[in-house]
């Protein structure tokens, strides 16, 4: 077998893609083979990362054509860190889905735990295509992909409000794909090629390239979710399973947020000097104040960690000015990239926190989570964890990024930027204390309703969730090789490309 | 080339008034036509832009399967809504057949 | 990793690794959880003997790992972070002992004391950051462990006291990280170096500099409670005693003046920040909170609160020190460091057995209370009187040396306000005194507890306060002994002046 | 309340405002467009001349099955997922038919239907070298179940879902089994051995076909295949 | 771009933007539906038209391909969506997005 990192690039999207239709076929042996997947997948993309900061980015030509004809999957530092994070936190929630979705003689459960291994392999097959996918057109097929699995399993839960939440999320997410694609027409209307180096090797600013600019921004921020266009989110994200909550904030709004980043790197710089990313940035600053008031108000703790999500993925969205001022120069997407990595873990974590909770108490209204401290020590224990990491207090993954973020905005002079992720972390205190405050509360020893209906945790649960808790301190530390990899060969048109 | 154009002229424009018309008719029955309507004229429109193959799919896919789907769902929702109205319990989700407890 | 470069960081893990351990202990298993603690806190007193040792013989130990690209994590070892270093292992030891009295089958000790390790870690980091990222790192680490100590007791009031606690810490941590990365912006990664890391002010940077020296100041004074900043501190009252003495004397409101301390000294350089003329802002701000403070401790009536309002008037002795500028001004404000929290602790272990073993909570009801527990109240007597200054006690030396800092740094009005704050010292706590020794009792004590054994309360609650009171008469009696407070304090400011 | 007759036909306030803006993406949109200067001649030139190495004559199955193969492998994984998406979503079929009266419905189907396996087939093997290929040959497959069930000729019940899960799968199992084996063979996912690219496409093809087929009668089933007690 | 393609072009437009204002404007979910439909037909008809070079050359055989690829993935959508469409109906009597109420 050939040791070359771009052999098996396709095998990171095939792995979990056979894991799904196995699942599907099997149903009865769907756990085995999915974790039996994502452990190798796990440990493929683990590998390749490294390799790919040892010997720089690799490139596959799918079919034997390369582009412009067929179509190249790369993996380079931005879309490595992102297949990286996707490895960890798929693995966690794999262990977790297990204890979580355990049917027992339940036929409704038994129906959701069969079909939520193929879709999350299925998932796990479309974020890895996305990331590693270098065509436009290429990309949105996979962004259906994730669309279709994300909504599947959202609806999972099967409430009313999930089907509706499922249903929000369906429409908004087919018709930012449809934007999307009317974006690559005009692309392909104006450069008549469809691979992201050629086009941005022959990107220039023009009408069309601006059509097209604002046709995909636009649907992917619909994906992404990024204020004003989150409406869809809070719903869906706290009405599915936790473990699907988990997986919808920690990386599926990434997919469509790394196409973004990707092509306004790449095909879209010669817009840099355009308003577009200063709009981009002020709508993250709505998203921060927004999703952080909404936070705040929000009766259970489902909701509360989603309406965090919108407000977080504004801080992905404050630096594109910084960003696209001078692409030389990494800071400002290592700073981004370090929140997503940072966010994607802690919302995990917070998340699959939340999911224990509800399992323990059937319960996630805040006023139900008093004493939650002497109850479930671990699991508030990580949701402590993951909500500092959320605000950013040091020593945590959320710091390093807002450290980041704020160097970047004051080396820039951007000083309303430095005033916004300040101000974010302390709002974000505000609505994590409602959580930790009454954690800490005295429970009445005996009797008490309340205690008598704490249950145990499974291991599966306690186990992943603790595990990315921890986590989301640790990379505090780790910083370094995070940036590392981030540097293998971004953006491509600079480093090295065709 | 005039004569062509023209045809262009009156097809394109056959096909944005039936499109606005499906989406707007009152009745849901007859957007639905309209729209399967619509996908005919696309692929008709397809096959005059030389592209034989997209036609063919439209022509079974968008509109014919397409419009398959969209006519039995418009059935089951009016024998739900018959339902609904003759009685209020919505159909038996949770109760499994005996089939499926088989299977689990 | 060589034992220099290791030294640092297990200094830091001598607490953190028995802290972490014992989270996960059950509640009953109390000999498990003393070993630890007591071995941990062991271990650091002897690691920073070795390290006085080493330092006096010039090696340097330095713990450093890469952090983010052109900044590292730093723990190094200097002559000031082994000062707070020893300080806190100490009273740490000290403390241990006092809680596990004091919280005996009271109920999540296993978090108590996790949290209570994590607590000293951070101190510890605080310590020996070697940079304003450790540094920055380990503060707010420390505000993050503080917490679940102050709303220990889990009432409304407790969360109540917890919330205040940390909407302040936090705004301030806020200031602290905008001071830290603006720092790093303008003058690039740098670190504390004796002396200070700035060597001269860029032309245009002065207007910046001074804005930054102010946000670490802000950020500084909301944990040592420089008014109008103090406004927690009374309010997180509402944890247990041995918080309460640990918050006071070692971790939080020392790890603000600590800040100042090396912020002024190590970032800035003293003659930086007096080129700035930021000095005498804080000179203003500091005694204008010595006074402040020792007025509202005379209303009040609990005596921890007293005692609250106690501590934010003498901290602001240790950024006044700083402020002087001038060596003597500084000795005398680097030796309250170690005067204030050996005798402040004292206080509050005072205050804390009156509690336990009296349920005495109010300085009203201690009329007498020196008959039934005379050596308790023998212990608070000379942490009080050296809280005056009265010689020969610990806080007689800091006042001196302020003092004639001042006439040294010019600022003659200074004796003036250290003259009424003494006045203001001696009037909140000589009645407490008056009320301790020459008062007869007045009826019943309000919750007797009967340790039994032979002395007036359990042998726990007692040798801690005793201990300290002693080290509070002998700092000051033995002060300029060659291995002294002062000869060590004396290294550290000729360092500082570049003298 | 009459649900699914009518909208609320009326222009309201918030319609006109969609419908203005709308009007002005559509105008801002159809201006840009038409100065778009199509520099499409590059790609479509490759495309073509590249066409004699790809297997097949027909130059969109070329680019579908050959050039951009791996588009079409995630397509066929989308319509798999599609499928376990809806039998997820709903845990009986939709479909809501009544008997027909008259069995000359059902006696026509019965007619018809072997035809149109064959035009299928007919369909698959014609798209290497004229317009057609397999979604066309899938298309006519799907709507010959489609009129079995709803000529009511046959219905969907439980035990066909196990047959029609292997149904579903073989395309997708086929593509990138294909590819793996190509993959190991060649080195590059999915790259036919030059000569023989015809056959590998034809292989896929014909798997993804019944496939294709199979998936777009479960949609129209829009369920696991179980019927709902007296719904039909 | 040749007159009839751009003809064609312009109508994808229309088409687009048609099927934008039934998605916002109607609340049935099974015309918003229709309308996604009939935005993926605009896009779809502004590729065709961009592949086609006038009667006398070939067309481009990549947008067609594409197009293609894109018809299967709208019906895929569509039943996807009429599943959950008609599960709300089951479920809640109406097939609309109604506001949730706290369950």
């Amino acid at each position: 077998m050939p040791q070359d990192l771009a052999f098996w690039l396709p095998v990171v999207i095939a792995v979990p893609l056979m894991a799904a239709v196995l699942a599907f076929l099997l149903p009865r042996a769907a756990f085995p083979i999915s974790l039996g997947a994502a452990l190798i997948t796990s440990g493929l993309v683990c590998w390749a990362a490294l390799a790919a900061v040892n010997a720089g980015p690799a490139t596959h030509t799918v079919g034997g054509w390369s582009a412009p004809l067929g179509i190249d999957l790369v993996l380079d530092g931005l879309s490595g860190l992102l297949l990286v994070l996707t490895a960890i936190i798929g693995l966690a929630i794999t262990v977790y889905a297990h204890g979580y979705f355990q049917p027992g003689d339940d036929l409704v459960k038994q129906h959701q735990y069969n079909f939520f291994w193929p879709l999350w392999m299925f998932l796990w097959a479309s974020l890895n295509a996305l990331f590693l996918s270098a065509d436009v057109f290429n990309l949105y097929v996979t962004l259906e992909l994730l669309g279709f699995s994300a909504v599947a399993l959202t609806a999972l839960a099967g409430k009313p409000t999930v089907l509706k939440a499922a249903m929000r999320y369906l429409m908004v997410s087919l018709s930012g794909s449809l934007f999307y694609l009317m974006g690559v027409v005009f692309l392909y209307a104006q450069f008549g090629t469809l691979d992201i180096r050629l086009l941005s090797a022959a990107s220039a600013e023009t009408p069309t390239l601006l059509a097209s600019a604002a046709l995909i921004t636009t649907g992917l921020i619909m994906k992404s979710a990024l204020f004003p266009l989150h409406f869809w989110l809070p719903p869906a994200h706290a009405n599915a399973a936790a473990p699907v909550s988990a997986l919808l904030s920690a990386l599926v709004v990434k997919g469509s947020l790394y196409i973004v980043l990707r092509l306004w790197l790449e095909v879209f710089y010669p817009l840099a000097d355009t308003v577009a990313p200063q709009v981009l940035s002020v709508l993250g600053v709505g998203a921060v104040l927004w999703g952080s008031l909404q936070a705040m108000q929000q009766p259970r703790l489902k909701l509360l960690i989603a309406y965090s999500t919108v407000a977080q993925l504004g801080y992905m969205f404050l630096l594109m000015p910084i960003l696209l001022k001078n692409r030389d120069d990494s800071t400002a997407l290592a700073a981004t990239m370090s929140f997503v990595f940072a966010h994607a873990v802690a919302k995990a974590a917070a998340f699959l926190s939340a999911g224990s909770i509800l399992h323990a108490l059937k319960d996630d209204r805040l006023t139900a989570l008093s004493g939650l401290m002497k109850k479930m020590p671990v699991t508030t224990a990580a949701f402590a964890m993951a909500g500092i990491s959320l605000i950013a207090l040091p020593p945590s993954a959320g710091f390093l990024a807002k450290y980041q973020m704020l160097q970047s905005a004051l080396t820039n002079g951007y000083w309303g930027l430095v005033f916004v992720v300040i101000g974010g972390g302390l709002l974000a205190a505000v609505y994590i204390m409602r959580v930790l405050g009454p954690a800490f509360k005295k429970v009445e020893p005996y009797g008490a309703e309340s205690t008598s209906k704490a249950v145990h945790v499974p291991l599966v649960m306690s186990i992943p969730t603790l595990a990315l808790a921890l986590l989301a301190i640790v990379i505090s530390f780790m910083g370094v090789y995070l940036l590392e990899l981030l540097a293998v060969g971004t953006p491509w048109v600079l480093k090295g490309g065709l | 080339m005039n004569l062509i154009l023209t045809v262009d002229v009156i097809l394109v424009v056959i096909m944005l008034v039936t499109a606005w018309l499906a989406l707007t008719a009152r009745d849901l029955q007859r957007a639905v036509i309209l729209f399967i309507a619509l996908g005919l004229l696309v692929s008709l429109a397809w096959v005059r832009l030389q592209a034989p193959d997209v036609a063919m799919a439209e022509a079974a896919v968008g509109a014919g399967l397409t419009g398959a789907l969209l006519i039995s769902t418009l059935n089951s929702m009016r024998e739900l809504q018959k339902k609904k109205t003759s009685e209020v319990t919505p159909p038996a989700d949770a109760s499994p057949t005996p089939q499926e407890a088989n299977h689990a | 990793m060589t034992w220099e470069n290791s030294l640092p960081l297990l200094i830091v893990l001598t607490s953190l690794v028995p802290g972490v351990v014992i989270f996960f202990l059950k509640e009953s298993t109390v000999g498990v959880r003393t070993t630890l603690n007591m071995f941990g806190a062991v271990a650091k007193l002897v690691l920073i003997a070795v390290m006085i040792n080493g330092l006096l013989n010039e090696t340097t130990y330095e713990t450093r790992l890469p952090f983010l690209p052109g900044i590292d994590f730093v723990l190094r070892a200097d002559t000031l972070s082994i000062l707070f270093c020893i300080l806190s292992a100490v009273l740490w030891l000290v403390t241990t002992i006092y809680a596990i009295g004091y919280l005996e089958h009271s109920p999540n000790r296993s978090r108590f004391f996790g949290f209570f390790s994590l607590c000293v870690s951070s101190t510890m980091g605080i310590a020996l950051a070697g940079n304003l990222m450790t540094f920055l790192i380990f503060y707010e680490l420390l505000t993050i462990c503080t917490y679940p100590l102050v709303v220990h007791k889990g009432d409304e009031k407790a969360l109540r006291g917890g919330r205040t606690y940390l909407i302040y810490t936090l705004v301030g941590g806020g200031a602290l990280l905008l001071a830290v990365i603006w720092m790093y912006a303008i003058a690039g990664p740098i670190e504390f170096r004796d002396g200070g890391a700035i060597d001269a002010i860029v032309e245009g940077a002065r207007g910046p500099l001074t804005v930054i020296y102010f946000l670490f100041i802000a950020a500084f004074g909301v944990k040592s409670a420089i008014v109008p900043l103090h406004g927690w501190l009374p309010r997180a009252m509402v944890a247990p005693a041995p918080v309460s003495a640990l918050l006071h004397a070692v971790a939080v409101v020392k790890a603000g003046a600590f800040g100042i301390v090396r912020v002024t000294y190590d970032l800035f350089g003293i003659d930086v920040a007096n080129d700035l003329g930021v000095l005498t802002p804080l000179m203003i701000a500091t005694s204008l909170t010595i006074i402040v403070g020792s007025v509202l401790a005379i209303f009040q009536d609990d005596i921890k609160k007293r005692l609250a309002y106690s501590t934010v008037s003498q901290v602001s002795y240790i950024a006044l020190g700083v402020a002087l500028f001038g060596p003597l001004g500084s000795i005398g404000g680097i030796m309250h460091l170690v005067h204030q929290g050996v005798m402040k602790i004292t206080l509050f272990f005072g205050a804390g057995s009156f509690d336990e073993t009296l349920g005495v909570t109010k300085i009203s009801q201690m009329d007498g209370i020196g008959r039934r527990m005379p050596l308790t109240m023998a212990a608070f007597t000379v942490g009080a009187l050296g809280m005056i200054g009265v010689p020969p006690t610990a806080g007689f030396i800091t006042k001196w040396f302020l003092g004639t800092g001042a006439i040294e740094a010019n600022s003659h009005w200074v004796i003036g306000v250290l003259i009424l704050s003494s006045l203001l010292n001696a009037g909140y706590f000589l009645p407490i005194l008056y009320r301790a020794w020459f008062k007869p009792q007045k009826g019943d004590w309000p919750s007797e507890h009967d340790f039994g054994g032979r002395f007036e309360t359990f042998w726990m609650l007692l040798l801690p306060p005793v201990v300290t009171g002693v080290f509070s008469i002998l700092l000051g009696l033995f002060a300029n002994l060659p291995v002294g407070l002062l000869y060590w304090v004396r290294l550290i400011v000729l360092r500082e002046y570049e003298l | 309340m009459p649900d699914f007759y009518d909208d609320d036909a009326r222009l309201t306030r918030p319609r006109i405002v969609a419908l203005a803006l709308s009007a002005a993406l559509v105008a801002l949109l159809s201006l840009i467009i038409l100065t778009a200067p199509g520099d499409l001649e590059r790609l479509n030139l490759v495309a073509r001349e590249r066409l004699t190495e790809s297997g097949v004559a027909n130059p969109v199955t070329a680019v579908l099955l050959n050039f951009r193969g791996y588009d079409t492998l995630l397509e066929v994984a989308v319509l798999l997922l599609a499928v376990i998406g809806i039998w997820s979503m709903a845990r009986y079929a939709r479909v809501w038919i009544k008997v027909p009266d008259t069995p000359v419905l059902a006696a026509f189907v019965r007619l018809v239907l072997p035809l149109m396996v064959l035009v299928s087939g007919y369909l698959l093997w014609l798209g290497a070298d004229a317009p057609g290929g397999a979604f066309q040959g899938g298309a006519v497959l799907g709507g010959m179940g489609i009129l079995w069930i709803a000529a009511a000729v046959w219905l969907p019940d439980f035990q066909f879902q196990r047959f029609a899960r292997v149904m579903l799968v073989l395309g997708l199992i086929a593509f990138v089994g294909a590819s793996t084996l190509l993959l190991a063979l060649e080195g590059s996912f999915m790259e036919y051995p030059a000569g023989e690219a015809k056959n590998w496409i034809l292989v896929i093809e014909s798997a993804a076909m019944i496939s294709i087929g199979m998936t777009l009668m479960m949609l129209f089933v829009g369920g696991i295949p179980r019927l709902n007690e007296g719904t039909v | 771009m040749n007159d009839s393609a751009a003809l064609y072009a312009v109508a994808g437009v229309i088409l687009f933007g048609m099927g934008i204002y039934a998605l916002v404007a109607y609340p049935h979910l099974l015309r918003k539906i229709l309308g996604m439909n009939v935005m993926g037909i605009g896009v779809f008809a502004v590729f065709v038209a961009l592949a086609y070079r006038g009667p006398d050359q070939p067309p481009d055989p990549v947008p067609h391909a594409l197009v293609i690829t894109g018809i299967v993935v709208a019906v895929c959508a569509t039943g996807l969506g009429l599943t959950l469409a008609t599960r709300l109906k089951a479920l809640t009597g109406v097939a609309q997005l109604t506001p949730d109420q706290e369950d």
